[in-house]
């Protein structure tokens, strides 16, 4: 099993360009599109990156799955599968594959003008609180004031791990 | 830390310690140490946090080869120690042995040495100016055209010395050989063709601003740090303070050219660069005026008897303004033929000795410019 | 194939080339210097590759700074007692094939230091190494001549048969071992797989 | 030239007489569609696919051996020297002998690597940037696929190169490595965003995201004699500065490779790969930079058109490939020039002025368009100064401003008394 959390979350950035093969597939390819470039180029990379600077090494590695949980994610992973099952079943009536033939996908322009049109007060509101998280985060990664002169010399230097403890303890605080 | 039964690589993976920090090993090869100097940096993301500079993978003994050896002996050896500028080495290795055996060097000697000198001068700040561009990631063209000007004036030192590196072309009392004919005019169509290049270099650099944005405030050594720490030549110049070992000791024949000393201000890359330019000028300023001014006669003193030279019990230390700072050598004479005690004052390894202060809060890609900037040899600092 | 069978093929106008013409022209084609300087050499190995001499003319000009992607280590200079480590650790690092390349005196003997406690008399004591280029230092045109040497010697290597290039054959060691400093000297003083010290014949 | 022609294979294996104009701007086509032909049913639609594709990489294989062997040469031309010329006819099969030198050469593993990741970084890293270059029209009815979302195509698989860069430089168990890796990746994640942005100026003026619509609209010509570029626009001429400043960056040449920066950090993400893996990685390198020069050149460019209606007689993929050679070209040249930043100043510049300059260029866009209703004497030339000082002027003085508040300038010397 993968024990190396960095391999866990390069499989799951292969899995999300898996489901946006299958909105291509599905004859979404603005959606498709769209899941590639935020799942596998910015979300994927930030999951790796909090992984890099994690700063507990325990954290790392994941234990060796036990017996337990070996039932366990057997379990969760039949149940999700009957659920799909179930859905499958059911969709299957709708006749045949949507499929990029005769699909019922939006085209682009389409999605954009609902967007704009009838979802536009969901739409600037998403992207208020993404703005607002934005600028949270900025002012989160904003470093602590200074002496100015503190990075020249080595005397009025913060003692060694003084400095990042410090702002460490700051950002958690914060 | 509790062990949980990972692997090494885990260890590896979280950084030892601490995962926010980073211990690189720059060196001893690494592009852009200069040779096989190696710096062991801490660095905070890409931010330097602690340097430590680790010498010694180029000591070849040359002060313990020089007390084993004659005077003489000793001579080819001090071109080896900045293999950029063996001439300015030569010089002052003789001066120090003609202080302490008391000795006169005739007027054409000491025009063709102040000669070599301040070409030797043209073609290390050249280099020096290409190797920094380089680290900054210049992918070769300065350096280029550095060489090409340096293979100009090594082509001038071939045909003086018999060799373009190294040149062992000084003798106690003199120079080892006259310049043959048509030299003085070749040099002066070399230094004549340098302000070209000069003017190209400043052209196409001084005013880049990748080139500013990346020197500019970056390395700053202060005027206080720069003094207590004994820097010399351009790198303490550029701290502001205007000492010249050719104006102060007005040794040779400097005190019959006309040239000024440019002072920087801020003390960073960018000020340690551009004197290095002014400097240039400055010396083809020099260099002008001596091949105009140069005098026949002999070229060393046909007196001194060099193959068993034994100078008297005394200690001499002589000093020249070397490209890279005060190039000294610090002799003492038990009588013997091979000096007592041989010392050189390295003007590489004083001017590297501020290097951890430059580089604190720095970042990773500053550290080679700095480096760069502060125009090291590694034969130099390591002996 | 028979040189005669080969020059009359091409007489005909059918060009043959050997898998191992191919493979011997590719990689003497394309020698790519490790970005390595030690002492005084490296700046003549540097001016070869400037303007006036142009290492590039021969495909050589891609000085790599890591070893992984090098293919020729000219040891440039002065090894020291406190280098030689790093410097048979590098060439382990390099992919085979790789050669080496002994640039001046100091290089190949300890050179005019060779006096000196803490200088390597000669990097050959720890390296294979294929060509010395005599000279202190060499000049660019030594140097280049030395590659071109190289380049011929490689042309001329059978990849069969007892002449076969070292790295194909199957019992040569891929990694050298690395010396170390020991309490009083370099440990061990030569490898014993590539060096053997000079036997003086004396008249009895 | 014979006017009658000659008799060519035309479609489905029929012949025909046809001018030379039409044989080598349809015999590409043709070619496909006679090999097509003999297939029978159930291949036809993978060949199809896959012929195209074939096509795509065997002309991209070639022309990044020769954009190897033009690089050195070209740079040995900026550099006063001559560059490879033993290998070969005048040096040009010098990408043969490295070729043949990478393939023999040992894959070397570092011991302490993850071994799945390190195998797996080069094809991460190639596969994505080589299905990019399917969407690019090299020539009238010459593209590989064309998806009606193809500008967002190309952008969505490019993003997969982060993650490759990622895997080498974490895989390879080096600082150095690591440091390339980290670096690369903020560098590339900073720059998408004015890539897209510059992107997005011509997507709003053309109406479409798919690439052969967007070298559609750039057909025609002013006053039949300056072709409807976009670059002959104000916009667009800003469109393509930013883009190409944004290009370098996300394609890791200089003044941006920092990811490989040779006298800091080794070889970056790519320190510990030796023989084919680093080929291949220097094979994505070069892809990636042909197909964003390819993208620039469709983008703003006009694609395949011919910048003169009588040159159009020569095939329109002869114009194509001769503007990303001189886009390639221009990449050498930089790289031969220009220092590299620092990675500080490479996301000040991204962030700070890239960003909002494209954000900028997006509003003169729409300012050219409403001023295009204007119809006095001079209309034209006034609106495009009009333009042209509004992306122009901005462009210039946050510039200045943004290098004087760090300082940044020229400086006098004074000189000992």
């Amino acid at each position: 099993m993968l024990r190396r959390l960095v391999h866990c979350a390069l499989c799951w950035t292969l899995s999300m360009a898996g489901v946006a093969g299958l909105y291509i597939l599905a004859g979404a390819e603005f959606l498709g599109l769209a899941q590639l470039i935020v799942y596998v180029g910015a979300v994927a990379i930030l999951i790796v990156f909090a992984i890099l600077l994690t700063q507990r090494r325990e954290l790392l590695s994941i234990e060796r799955l036990t017996a337990g949980s070996w039932v366990t994610g057997v379990a969760v992973a039949g149940l999700v599968a009957g659920c799909l099952w179930i859905g499958l079943a059911y969709t299957r009536g709708l006749g045949g594959a949507g499929g990029a033939s005769g699909g019922p996908a939006l085209e682009t322009r389409e999605l954009g003008e609902l967007l704009m049109g009838r979802y536009v007060v969901a739409f600037e509101v998403a992207g208020l609180v993404l703005t607002v998280a934005l600028i949270g985060a900025v002012i989160l990664a904003l470093p602590f004031e200074q002496p100015r002169e503190a990075s020249g010399r080595r005397a009025d230097r913060p003692a060694a791990g003084e400095g990042w403890d410090a702002r460490r303890q700051g950002g958690q605080g914060a | 830390m509790i062990d949980r039964g990972g692997s090494r690589r885990d260890e590896c993976e979280a950084g030892g310690e601490d995962a926010g920090r980073l211990e690189v090993s720059m060196g001893p090869q690494h592009p852009s140490t200069h040779g096989v100097f190696r710096m062991d940096v801490v660095l905070e993301g890409e931010t330097v946090v602690r340097l430590k500079p680790v010498f010694g993978y180029l000591h070849r003994n040359h002060e313990k080869i020089a007390e084993q050896t004659t005077y003489l002996g000793s001579m080819p050896y001090t071109d080896r120690l900045d293999y950029f500028c063996s001439l300015t080495s030569n010089w002052a290795y003789a001066l120090a042995v003609e202080k302490l055996a008391g000795l006169a060097v005739p007027e054409r000697a000491e025009y063709l040495r102040v000669i070599t000198a301040e070409l030797t001068r043209l073609q290390n700040h050249a280099c020096q100016m290409g190797f920094m561009l380089q680290d900054l990631g210049a992918m070769g063209t300065p350096m280029m055209y550095a060489f090409r000007e340096r293979e100009k004036i090594l082509d001038l030192f071939e045909s003086l010395t018999g060799s373009r590196m190294m040149c062992n072309y000084m003798r106690f009392g003199g120079c080892r050989a006259d310049a043959p004919a048509g030299w003085i005019e070749a040099a002066r169509g070399v230094v004549g063709d340098f302000p070209r290049f000069l003017d190209e270099y400043e052209a196409l650099l001084a005013t880049n601003e990748i080139v500013m944005a990346r020197t500019q405030g970056v390395g700053v050594l202060p005027r206080d740090l720069a003094i207590n720490a004994s820097a010399s030549g351009p790198v303490l110049r550029a701290s502001g303070v205007g000492y010249d070992i050719r104006k102060t000791d007005r040794y040779g024949v400097y005190d019959r050219f006309d040239f000024r000393v440019p002072v920087g201000d801020h003390g960073d890359c960018y000020d340690r660069f551009m004197l290095r330019l002014l400097e240039m000028r400055e010396s083809v300023k020099i260099l002008e005026a001596a091949l105009e001014q140069i005098p026949a006669g002999p070229v060393i003193d046909g007196k001194v008897k060099l193959r068993n030279f034994k100078p008297r019990a005394g200690e001499a230390y002589g000093r020249i303004e070397g490209p890279k700072g005060e190039i000294g050598f610090y002799l003492i004479s038990d009588g013997s033929a091979s000096p007592y005690r041989y010392r050189v004052r390295p003007p590489s390894l004083i001017n590297l000795t501020a290097l951890e202060e430059m580089c604190l809060g720095q970042k990773v890609a500053d550290v080679v410019v700095i480096l760069g900037s502060i125009d090291i040899v590694l034969g130099e600092v390591d002996r | 194939m028979e040189s005669d069978l080969r020059s009359e093929l091409s007489r005909q106008g059918v060009m043959i080339v050997s898998l191992e013409a191919l493979y011997n022209w590719g990689r003497s084609n394309s020698l790519w210097p490790l970005g390595f300087g030690l002492a005084c050499c490296a700046i003549e190995m540097m001016a070869a590759s400037m303007a006036r001499f142009d290492l590039a003319r021969f495909g050589a000009e891609v000085f790599r700074p890591s070893p992984r992607q090098a293919d020729l280590m000219i040891v440039a200079g002065t090894v020291t007692k406190k280098m030689a480590p790093q410097v048979v650790r590098l060439y382990n690092q390099m992919p085979e094939p790789k050669y080496v390349m002994a640039m001046g005196a100091c290089a190949i003997s300890g050179g005019p230091f060779k006096q000196g406690y803490n200088v390597l008399k000669g990097i050959d004591r720890y390296l294979p190494v294929d060509v010395h280029v005599p000279g202190c230092p060499p000049r660019p045109e030594a140097l280049i001549e030395g590659l071109m040497a190289l380049q011929r010697r490689i042309m001329r290597q059978r990849l069969t048969g007892p002449e076969r290039p070292r790295h194909l054959q199957a019992g040569e060691a891929s990694e050298l071992p690395v010396p170390t400093l020991g309490a009083r000297d370099i440990e061990p003083p030569y490898h014993a797989a590539v060096w053997r010290p000079p036997r003086v014949a004396r008249a009895s | 030239m014979n006017m009658e022609g000659i008799l060519a294979l035309t479609g489905w294996g029929g012949l025909r007489w046809v001018g030379p104009v039409e044989l080598f701007e349809r015999g590409p086509v043709w070619l496909r569609d006679w090999a097509v032909g003999w297939l029978p049913e159930g291949a036809k639609v993978w060949a199809e696919g896959l012929i195209p594709a074939v096509a795509v990489l065997a002309v991209f294989g070639l022309l990044f051996g020769l954009a190897t062997v033009a690089e050195r040469k070209l740079l040995g031309r900026i550099q006063n020297r001559p560059g490879p010329n033993r290998v070969g006819p005048y040096g040009w099969l010098q990408f043969a002998a490295d070729g043949v030198k990478m393939l023999t050469k040992e894959d070397v593993v570092p011991r302490s690597a993850d071994r799945v990741l390190h195998f797996l970084a080069p094809i991460v890293m190639l596969a994505p940037v080589a299905l990019s270059l399917a969407v690019i029209p090299y020539g009238r009815d010459l593209v590989a696929a064309d998806p009606r979302c193809g500008l967002l195509f190309f952008f969505a698989v490019g993003s997969a190169a982060e993650v490759a860069a990622f895997m080498a430089g974490w895989s390879s168990r080096n600082k150095y490595s690591l440091l390339g890796a980290m670096r690369a990746i903020a560098q590339m994640i900073s720059y998408e965003l004015p890539l897209v942005l510059s992107a997005l100026t011509v997507v709003m003026m053309a109406g479409s995201l798919s690439l052969v619509e967007i070298v559609e609209a750039q057909s025609g010509y002013w006053w039949g004699v300056i072709p409807r570029w976009h670059v002959m626009t104000p916009w667009g001429l800003a469109g393509l500065l930013l883009f190409m400043a944004a290009a370098a960056a996300a394609s890791n040449r200089a003044p941006f490779d920092l990811p490989e920066g040779e006298s800091e950090i080794i070889g970056g993400f790519m320190t510990e790969y030796s023989g084919f893996k680093y080929a291949i990685f220097f094979m994505g390198e070069y892809f990636g930079m042909f197909a964003v020069s390819g993208l620039a050149v469709t983008l703003f460019l006009g694609g395949w058109q011919a910048p003169l209606a009588v040159l159009e007689a020569a095939p329109s993929y002869g114009w194509f490939f001769l503007k990303l050679g001189v886009m390639i070209a221009w990449f050498i040249w930089v790289r031969g020039t220009l220092p590299r930043l620092r990675v500080d100043h490479l996301l000040n510049f991204g962030w700070k002025y890239l960003l909002p300059l494209g954000a900028l260029n997006l509003l003169v866009a729409m300012v050219w368009r409403g001023l295009g209703g204007w119809a006095f004497p001079g209309a034209g030339a006034v609106r495009w100064l009009a333009c042209l000082a509004m992306i122009g002027l901005p462009a210039i003085l946050w510039g200045r401003l943004l290098m004087r508040s760090r300082g940044w300038g020229p400086r006098v010397y004074r000189y000992a008394s």
